[in-house]
């Protein structure tokens, strides 16, 4: 019963707080740049309003249009709820492994791509094409970055990694190679500079805004909506992952406790670092973004190989 | 054997021999039906005497058959031929005569080479008519590659033959001699019927490459 | 159901297979056969599919049947055997075999020479049927001939078409030469005494050296028919070339008949395997994947982009093969096992994806008239039927969850894992870039994909074709929604074909000890179709269940609480295109637009791929032009010189047909002449 | 005994009496009668008592099947020729004169032929040769045109060049044996020879080993002395290149087959194999590269020849009981495939009325029976299942294979180029846009003229899948004696 309703909170939670950790990060943002910044809850405003306003499809949309945005918020929504936030048990880590969530993120991404094109208008094609472009380049980083966690945790369940993790791995440089892989590798996928600007609507340089273009109302909700549970979702992975402190690993209620605020705060320093570095970067060219994410996948590579020799050597 | 009969049948056996190389040496056409008809004199003469000195009666048919066919009809045919279609009786060389004996000579120097360690076992007669036979059964074909022109080629297969009709006679108690005689016969026969049926004056390989390429049935465009 | 029962099948399907051929032949004269002689090919596969799932479900996993036909070599006769692998491999061939010949009762109909396709048609399922089935080498090779020459009837269908007969001409002089190299194999491992059958090549241990000559025959031999890279060649030519339900199952099951042999060779006749063969065969898969995808992704041909996917796939299911034989060669058997597993699972599941998008890329040609997708366009709206069936091909091969291309692909990867245990430096190194390489595939593939479906079912009509198509027969929507039914099923259900499949594997692997228990996980604890968890314990399981299961409900949650909290109906307006929107169609993303940017970045290097833009200077009225060109590298660096030396050679040879009697006379003198030298001398 | 009699009876009183009879229709379908009965006494030869060795004829395991496949050619060659010259003749290219002539030709060639096979005699082999040579070189030469004269002639001056070496290895031969059978016959009877080979002079057999493969090597068309045959193949009338190809060079190389065998009889001989394999290998190669320049359908057809009897030439130059059985093999379905080609290229040539490949294509198109007779024909000689000949190829390069790979190589290579060039050409002929037919042209339905082709390729399909037992022992045996 217990575990039911831990499951539900898991999966409720992550949704009710992702435009909060939008809001968070827009806010240090501004506050960097020297401007006071819109209120933290203004996502949630955001949101209210487009839920109420009239959608409008375009005359030839297909259903494919308007499912998308339910199905690609509802995969999002499924692998993270798969991540071991603030407990380990009732997680569906168990049935959705690490290689999974990185599959069901690219079945979103799919889906965007395609309800992107699905109109026929010259700027969604461009943003499909880009975001296939950008998810390409990425994967195989994030591959070897789970390949060089498998090697430590012997698997590739969240679960397990992250209690592998937190067992005395201590520092190393090959772990800080897999996280710096798959830091990019977040960076890349959840749009943010340098690779992609969410705040931006200057047509060339778009990338996923491109492809939701067309979208009004509920449906440009539930898109919104998803990329910020997106984010949310690769903080919380390199959380459990890279800082797997705290995760409760029963159901008592204070180590639930201690874990939803350990998670809370994770959430909170990644954020704070990632508007940091959003600050002091500059969004790059298009035709940067193998350098940018063959940067990464050499990075993990590495990382397996120092983990080959630290093993060998012990 | 004795010494008189040995002598005799080396020196046909030579004979034959020397007149290839005289083939070989031929720039008109009539000069050399003349020469062959005289190896194949010398080659019956050869036969006959092995007949006699072996008292092998067979051979005679095979002598037979070289002096009347080969050294008197074909021969005279062959000139009729030549007047009849015109042919012109110089012979168009594609090597040099010198060359053409050397190239002879080495062809001799091999057989030689060839045959005598082969026969160590057998007597000295068959041994050098075999040496020598081989050589003038090497000499035709090469006569045949050296000139261009249809009844020198008929020529030169007559003395390929004549080669190893020598070789045959030479060998003792090889039987069969006769028929292989007379199909080889009836074969020179068919290549001049062959000259005079189909008027093949010169080969096809003359230097009209035209004509060549019309032939080939390939080349068509 | 006992073996006599299976082998009465498999007989009856053969023969009936050679009687419809005969049958088929008539059908130019009577076209009204066409629809019955289908229907029998489609029920044929469906007996010789119940045969080989007799073999496969058997619980008792070390079931192998034998039948010995009294034709064949003398001496030798003709051996067949059914066992777990060869089962796998009938399976797939008749689930492709049954969903096109179904296909083809509503695709045929119109054809003008029907027989040039119903004739050879069930010749190349009864050739694909005896492959797997052959246990000796001139069977096998008989089959694997009947194979390709079947299939090459089938490709010159469209005969009138130049292309089409080079397309005809390459892949039929790529068969013969990977027959060759297969005959070679077979004979290394008969050894002089000749003894053709597998089970003398089973017993026979031949030395390190023969073997590996072995192994390198087969690998040219098996991979040029399975489309490795550098001998992928002929595939993209020759796959899309034949009808449509053709193509599906060259791609969808020739190409896996191949990987049987690569597979049974190398894990059984070949003697022990050598660690290298392993991680060379894993490289060379990995880096198939990756150029396959690649190529994929910048073909204007939907047929040839499914054909270069095809290659793709059989780059994944190689390299995890060559993982299996590295572990075996390693003495890892389970991790063999997983890893066979895997390449038998993705091959399975290709066979039904691909064999699926072969047969949605046939509709929109049936209906369309065209392959070129800048001519496609919105047929989403046009091809109700279609378009979703095609869309659940797509998400399949791009590896996504819940369905079963990534079921697969993530039992490829757990390989991979894997193989970062192995022993040998070499592996150890190689297994991070193989990972890689296969990840960049699936990522490539995905992107591909969204541009196959986005370009031809989504946007505008780009051309009056798309703008008036009309939806398929049943027939052919039955055939497609059948395979896509069972890529939903192996997908929420991995477990469910996994069970068999491991058993199979582990035969394989480890055929004196527990046979079929090696690969565990399933039965004991967990029940099998709920999650895979290849190791048997905690550490990596996938769920397909929890992840279609999940997806339906949170998508279900997802829609029902929207539409609680915002109840206004759409409305359609005009596209928003940022304020500009053009109506002309042909502004929209083209088909190489959408491959450009992976192109650019990886095609130049790879393909040789040059974009050309011109733009004349302002002022003058010329309109701009954009020309796209790359080559494969493997015509470019291989295949182009080679046809030129033999031209080479034949233009100089030739002069030898018009020499003068002369010169040939003296060519026969000097031979003599030669012959009589070496003669005296050598005494 | 009497049947042998028999079988090389019938077709000697057929050309005597072919000769006197004017009417070319009746001469024709006495012809094909001819050969009908002589094919029905070959049969017969299977349970007839064989002859005791020594004499001048014998039938042993090695000839009883060649005699067979001879005449069973002969009768449907014969039945291809009556409808062949039919349309000849109605077009003016032969004449009722010159048809005497070929009928009697035709049989005095069946004759030799089978006497070449049946000879213990080797003097009666070389003879019976020499006549094959003739007769064929006069048939050849039949339409009189300038190319058909050259051909001939060509022919005529390399197979005369060729015998007569033979001759002189014949004689050494003899004089080989000579120490251990004394003079006379016995001493050039070959089933007297096999058994006291092991006796001779080594050296001799070596060297009447050379001469009598260049000799009978030119006839069997082996490069470099393969000059005459793609001519004589393409000029004559396109039944003789049917049993030129199919019968004569299965002749020659089993002449040469025999002296092999005495080779292999004498353990310190120098083994043939090597110069054997050197001549198939050159053979194969140089054919299959020139395949690929051929404009003429038929002599296409004729190199191709020069590239089996390459594969053959090599298989029995491998040795051994699997490469020896196949050699066997591929010369027999050789002889079938290749002359099922052949009828199929005539009826093709008449048809449209050319011999030149540019000229004719689409036939799948537009002439379904011929062309997918010529696609069956040359996927089987092709090598590729379930013909005979891949049988064969398949025992000969695994083989090779497993005891040389580094010959096995070239032979691979060499194959693969030839099925290169023959696909090329077939591609061309028998698909695509179907080229006009000629005016002249005939009409070819499922007429009785496509019945050997069909029979033919039948037999070649069912030797494929399964070779009856009788054969295979025969074959075996010849294999083990062929060493």
């Amino acid at each position: 019963m217990t575990d039911l309703a831990l499951l539900i909170f898991q999966l409720l939670l992550p949704v009710a707080l992702a435009p909060l950790l939008t809001g968070l990060v827009r806010r240090i943002k501004a506050r960097l740049l020297g401007r006071r910044g819109p209120a933290l809850v203004q996502p949630y405003r955001d949101l209210a309003r487009l839920f109420r306003k009239e959608p409008v499809l375009a005359f030839n949309a297909s259903w494919l249009f308007r499912g998308a945005p339910y199905v690609s918020f509802a995969v999002v929504w499924l692998a993270m709820a798969a991540i071991p936030t603030f407990a380990t048990t009732p997680s569906l880590g168990l049935g959705l492994d690490l290689i999974a969530i990185a599959g069901l993120l690219g079945l979103a991404r799919i889906l965007v791509a395609l309800a992107g094109m699905d109109v026929g208008t010259s700027f969604g094609g461009i943003g499909a094409s880009r975001e296939m472009t950008i998810g390409a380049l990425a994967e195989p980083a994030m591959l070897v970055a789970i390949i060089a966690l498998a090697l430590v945790a012997k698997s590739t369940a969240l679960p397990d990694l992250s209690k592998a993790m937190s067992e005395g791995v201590g520092l190393r440089v090959s772990l800080a190679l897999a996280l710096g892989a798959m830091v990019m590798v977040a960076i890349a996928e959840t749009g943010r500079i340098p690779v992609d600007n969410p705040a931006t609507h200057l047509e060339l340089t778009m990338v996923h805004e491109a492809m939701v273009l067309e979208y009004s109302g509920r449906h440009l909700a539930l898109i919104e909506l998803g990329a910020m549970l997106k984010l949310t979702l690769y903080l919380s992975l390199i959380g459990c992952i890279f800082a797997p402190w705290g995760i409760a690993r029963d159901a008592g209620m204070t180590a639930l406790a201690a874990g939803a605020g350990a998670w809370l705060a994770k959430l909170a320093a990644g954020g704070l670092a990632l508007a940091l570095f959003e600050t002091v970067i500059a969004k790059m060219r298009v035709f940067r973004y193998p350098e940018f994410l063959g940067a990464a996948l050499l990075f993990a590579i590495l990382g397996v190989v120092f983990l080959y020799i630290s093993q060998h050597l012990k | 054997m004795s010494g008189l009969a040995f002598d005799i049948a080396h020196l046909l056996g030579a004979l034959v021999l020397t007149l290839s190389f005289a083939l070989l040496y031929q720039r008109r056409l009539t000069a050399a039906i003349n020469v062959v008809a005289m190896q194949a004199a010398v080659l019956a003469a050869a036969a006959a005497w092995q007949a006699v000195t072996r008292d092998t009666p067979h051979l005679f048919a095979t002598a037979g058959i070289a002096l009347v066919f080969k050294a008197i009809a074909v021969p005279l045919l062959l000139h009729w031929l030549v007047r009849r279609m015109n042919i012109s009786s110089g012979v168009e060389a594609v090597f040099g005569v010198t060359l053409t004996m050397g190239l002879g000579v080495g062809v001799t120097a091999l057989s030689i080479l060839l045959v005598l360690p082969l026969t160590a076992g057998e007597t000295i007669l068959l041994r050098e008519d075999l040496a020598f036979a081989l050589a003038v059964a090497l000499i035709g074909p090469l006569l045949m590659i050296a000139r261009r022109n249809a009844v020198i080629q008929v020529v030169g297969f007559m003395s390929m033959e004549n080669g190893l009709i020598l070789a045959a006679v030479g060998v003792k108690g090889m039987p069969l001699v006769v028929e292989a005689s007379v199909a080889f016969s009836v074969m020179v026969a068919t290549f001049i019927f062959g000259v005079f049926f189909y008027q093949i004056r010169e080969r096809f390989d003359s230097l009209d490459v035209s004509r060549l390429e019309e032939m080939q049935g390939e080349r068509q465009p | 159901m006992s073996d006599v029962d299976q082998w009465t099948l498999i007989g009856v399907a053969q023969a009936t297979f050679v009687g419809l051929a005969v049958g088929g032949c008539m059908t130019n004269r009577r076209p009204v056969l066409i629809v019955p002689l289908y229907a029998l090919a489609a029920l044929t596969c469906v007996v010789a599919l119940v045969a080989a799932l007799g073999t496969l479900l058997a619980p008792d996993a070390d079931v192998v049947t034998r039948r010995v036909l009294p034709v064949g070599l003398p001496d030798i006769k003709s051996h067949l055997r059914l066992d777990g692998l060869a089962a796998v491999f009938l399976v797939i061939v008749n689930l492709g075999g049954i969903a096109a010949a179904v296909y083809g009762i509503g695709y045929d109909a119109h054809t003008t020479e029907p027989a040039r396709v119903l004739a050879p048609f069930p010749l190349f399922l009864a050739g694909m049927n005896l492959v797997p089935l052959a246990d000796d080498a001139f069977t096998f090779l008989v089959g694997w001939e009947l194979m390709s020459l079947a299939s090459w009837l089938l490709v010159l269908t469209g005969h009138e078409q130049a292309d089409n007969r080079r397309a005809a001409l390459v892949y039929l002089t790529m068969a013969a030469f990977g027959a060759l190299a297969l005959l070679m194999a077979f004979g290394a491992l008969a050894g002089a005494g000749g003894g053709y059958t597998f089970d003398a090549m089973r017993r026979s241990t031949p030395s390190a050296a023969i073997a590996t000559l072995a192994a390198f025959a087969l690998l040219l031999g098996a991979g040029s028919k399975a489309g490795l890279a550098p001998l992928h060649v002929w595939l993209p030519l020759a796959h899309p070339a034949a009808p449509s339900h053709v193509s599906a199952l060259m791609s969808g099951a020739m190409t896996k008949v191949a990987l049987y042999a690569l597979a049974r060779g190398l894990l059984e006749l070949a003697g022990t395997p050598q660690w290298w063969w392993g991680g060379l065969l894993a490289v060379i898969g990995g880096l198939t994947a990756a150029l396959g995808a690649l190529q994929s992704l910048t073909q204007n041909d939907s047929k040839t982009l499914l054909a270069y996917s095809t290659i793709e796939n059989i780059g994944v299911i190689t390299a995890a093969l060559g993982l299996a034989i590295a572990f075996k060669a390693s003495g890892q058997r389970l991790e063999a096992g997983l890893a066979l597993t895997a390449a038998l699972f993705h091959a399975l599941n290709h066979g039904l994806f691909k064999s699926l998008l072969f047969l949605g890329a046939g509709a929109v040609l049936h209906s369309t008239g065209t392959r070129e997708l800048d001519r496609l366009g919105g047929l989403i709206h046009r091809l109700r039927w279609t378009a979703p069936l095609v869309l659940i091909g797509c998400l399949a091969i791009s590896a996504v969850p819940p369905l079963n291309g990534f079921a697969s692909e993530w039992l490829v990867f757990q390989s991979v894992l894997d193989a970062t245990g192995l022993g040998h430096w070499e592996l150890k190194f190689a297994a991070p870039v193989i990972g890689a390489l296969l990840a960049l595939a699936a990522a490539l593939a995905a992107a591909g994909f969204v541009r196959f479906f986005g370009i031809a079912f989504l946007g505008r009509p780009r051309d009056a074709v798309a703008a008036n198509a009309h939806e398929v027969t049943p027939a052919m929507l039955a055939a497609m929604a059948g395979l896509a039914a069972l890529c939903l099923a192996f997908g929420a259900w991995p477990g469910v074909p996994l069970e068999p499949l491991g058993r199979a594997a582990g035969m394989m692997v480890d055929p004196s000890g527990a046979a079929g228990r090696l690969f565990v996980g399933q039965g004991d604890g967990r029940t099998a179709w709920l999650a895979i968890a290849p190791h048997g314990d905690l550490t990596a399981v996938y769920s397909g269940m929890v992840a279609a299961l999940g997806l339906a409900a949170l998508t279900g949650i997802a829609v029902g609480v929207t539409s609680m909290a915002s109840r206004t109906p759409a409305r359609r307006a005009p596209a928003w295109d940022c304020g500009f929107p053009e109506p002309n169609p042909a502004t929209q993303y083209t088909a190489s637009s959408a491959g450009q940017p992976l192109r650019r970045i990886f095609g130049g290097p790879a393909l040789a791929a040059r974009d050309r833009v011109e733009m004349p200077p302002a002022g003058d009225l010329r309109p701009a032009t954009f020309a796209s060109a790359m080559r494969d590298p493997a015509w470019h660096y291989l295949f182009d010189p080679l046809i030129a030396l033999v031209s080479r050679t034949t233009e100089r040879l030739n002069a030898l047909q018009f020499l003068a009697i002369r010169v040939y006379l003296s060519l026969m003198f000097a031979a003599l002449i030669g012959l009589l030298v070496v003669v005296a001398v050598t005494r | 005994m009497t049947t042998l009699l028999v079988v090389l009876g019938v077709p000697a009183a057929a050309a005597l009496v072919l000769a006197f009879i004017a009417n070319w229709r009746l001469a024709a379908w006495l012809n094909v009668a001819a050969c009908a009965v002589t094919l029905a006494a070959s049969a017969a030869l299977f349970v007839a008592e064989r002859p005791a060795p020594g004499g001048l004829l014998l039938v042993d395991d090695f000839n009883i099947y060649l005699i067979a496949l001879t005449a069973f050619v002969a009768l449907t060659t014969a039945i291809f020729s009556a409808t062949y010259i039919a349309h000849e003749v109605m077009h003016g290219r032969l004449t009722p004169t010159l048809l005497r002539f070929y009928h009697a030709m035709y049989q005095a060639f069946i004759t030799s032929m089978l006497m070449a096979l049946s000879a213990d005699n080797l003097g009666l082999m070389w003879v019976s040769v020499e006549a094959a040579t003739l007769s064929t070189a006069l048939m050849v030469s039949l339409y009189r045109t300038p190319a058909a004269i050259e051909a001939a002639w060509k022919y005529f001056i390399l197979c005369g060049v060729g015998i007569a070496l033979a001759l002189f290895g014949t004689m050494l031969m003899y004089l080989a044996a000579q120490p251990a059978l004394g003079d006379g016959m016995a001493a050039v009877t070959w089933s007297s020879l096999l058994a006291q080979a092991a006796k001779f002079d080594p050296a001799l057999l070596n060297v009447a080993f050379v001469f009598l493969l260049v000799g009978y090597g030119t006839k069997v068309g082996l490069a470099p002395f393969h000059a005459w045959l793609p001519d004589a193949h393409a000029e004559g009338p396109t039944p003789i290149s049917a049993v030129l190809s199919g019968l004569l060079l299965n002749v020659a190389l089993y002449a040469v087959l025999r002296f092999k065998m005495l080779l292999a009889a004498n353990p310190k001989a120098l083994a043939p194999g090597p110069l054997m394999i050197g001549m198939g290998l050159l053979s194969l190669s140089l054919a299959s590269l020139m395949l690929y320049r051929r404009r003429d359908i038929k002599r296409l057809f004729a190199y191709s020849s020069i590239e089996h009897m390459g594969i053959a030439a090599f298989a029995f130059g491998m040795g051994g009981p699997l490469a020896n059985f196949a050699g066997l093999l591929h010369m027999t379905m050789h002889s079938l495939v290749k002359a099922a080609i052949f009828f199929t290229v005539g009826h093709i040539s008449q048809v449209k009325g050319t011999q030149r490949i540019a000229d004719i294509r689409g036939l799948t198109a537009s002439h379904p029976a011929l062309g997918w007779a010529l696609v069956a024909g040359v996927v089987a000689i092709a090598g590729l299942p379930p013909f005979g000949v891949f049988t064969s190829e398949f025992l000969v390069v695994s083989s090779t294979f497993a005891r040389q790979p580094l010959l096995a190589l070239p032979l691979a290579v060499g194959l693969l180029v030839g099925f290169g060039a023959l696909m090329l050409r077939l591609h061309h002929l028998a698909f695509g846009q179907p080229s006009p037919n000629a005016s002249t042209g005939r009409s070819v339905g499922l007429e009785l003229s496509l019945v050997p082709v069909w029979l033919h390729l039948a037999l070649a399909l069912v030797a494929g899948i399964y070779l009856p037992a009788p054969l295979v022992a025969w074959f075996q045996s010849v294999a083990r004696l062929l060493g």
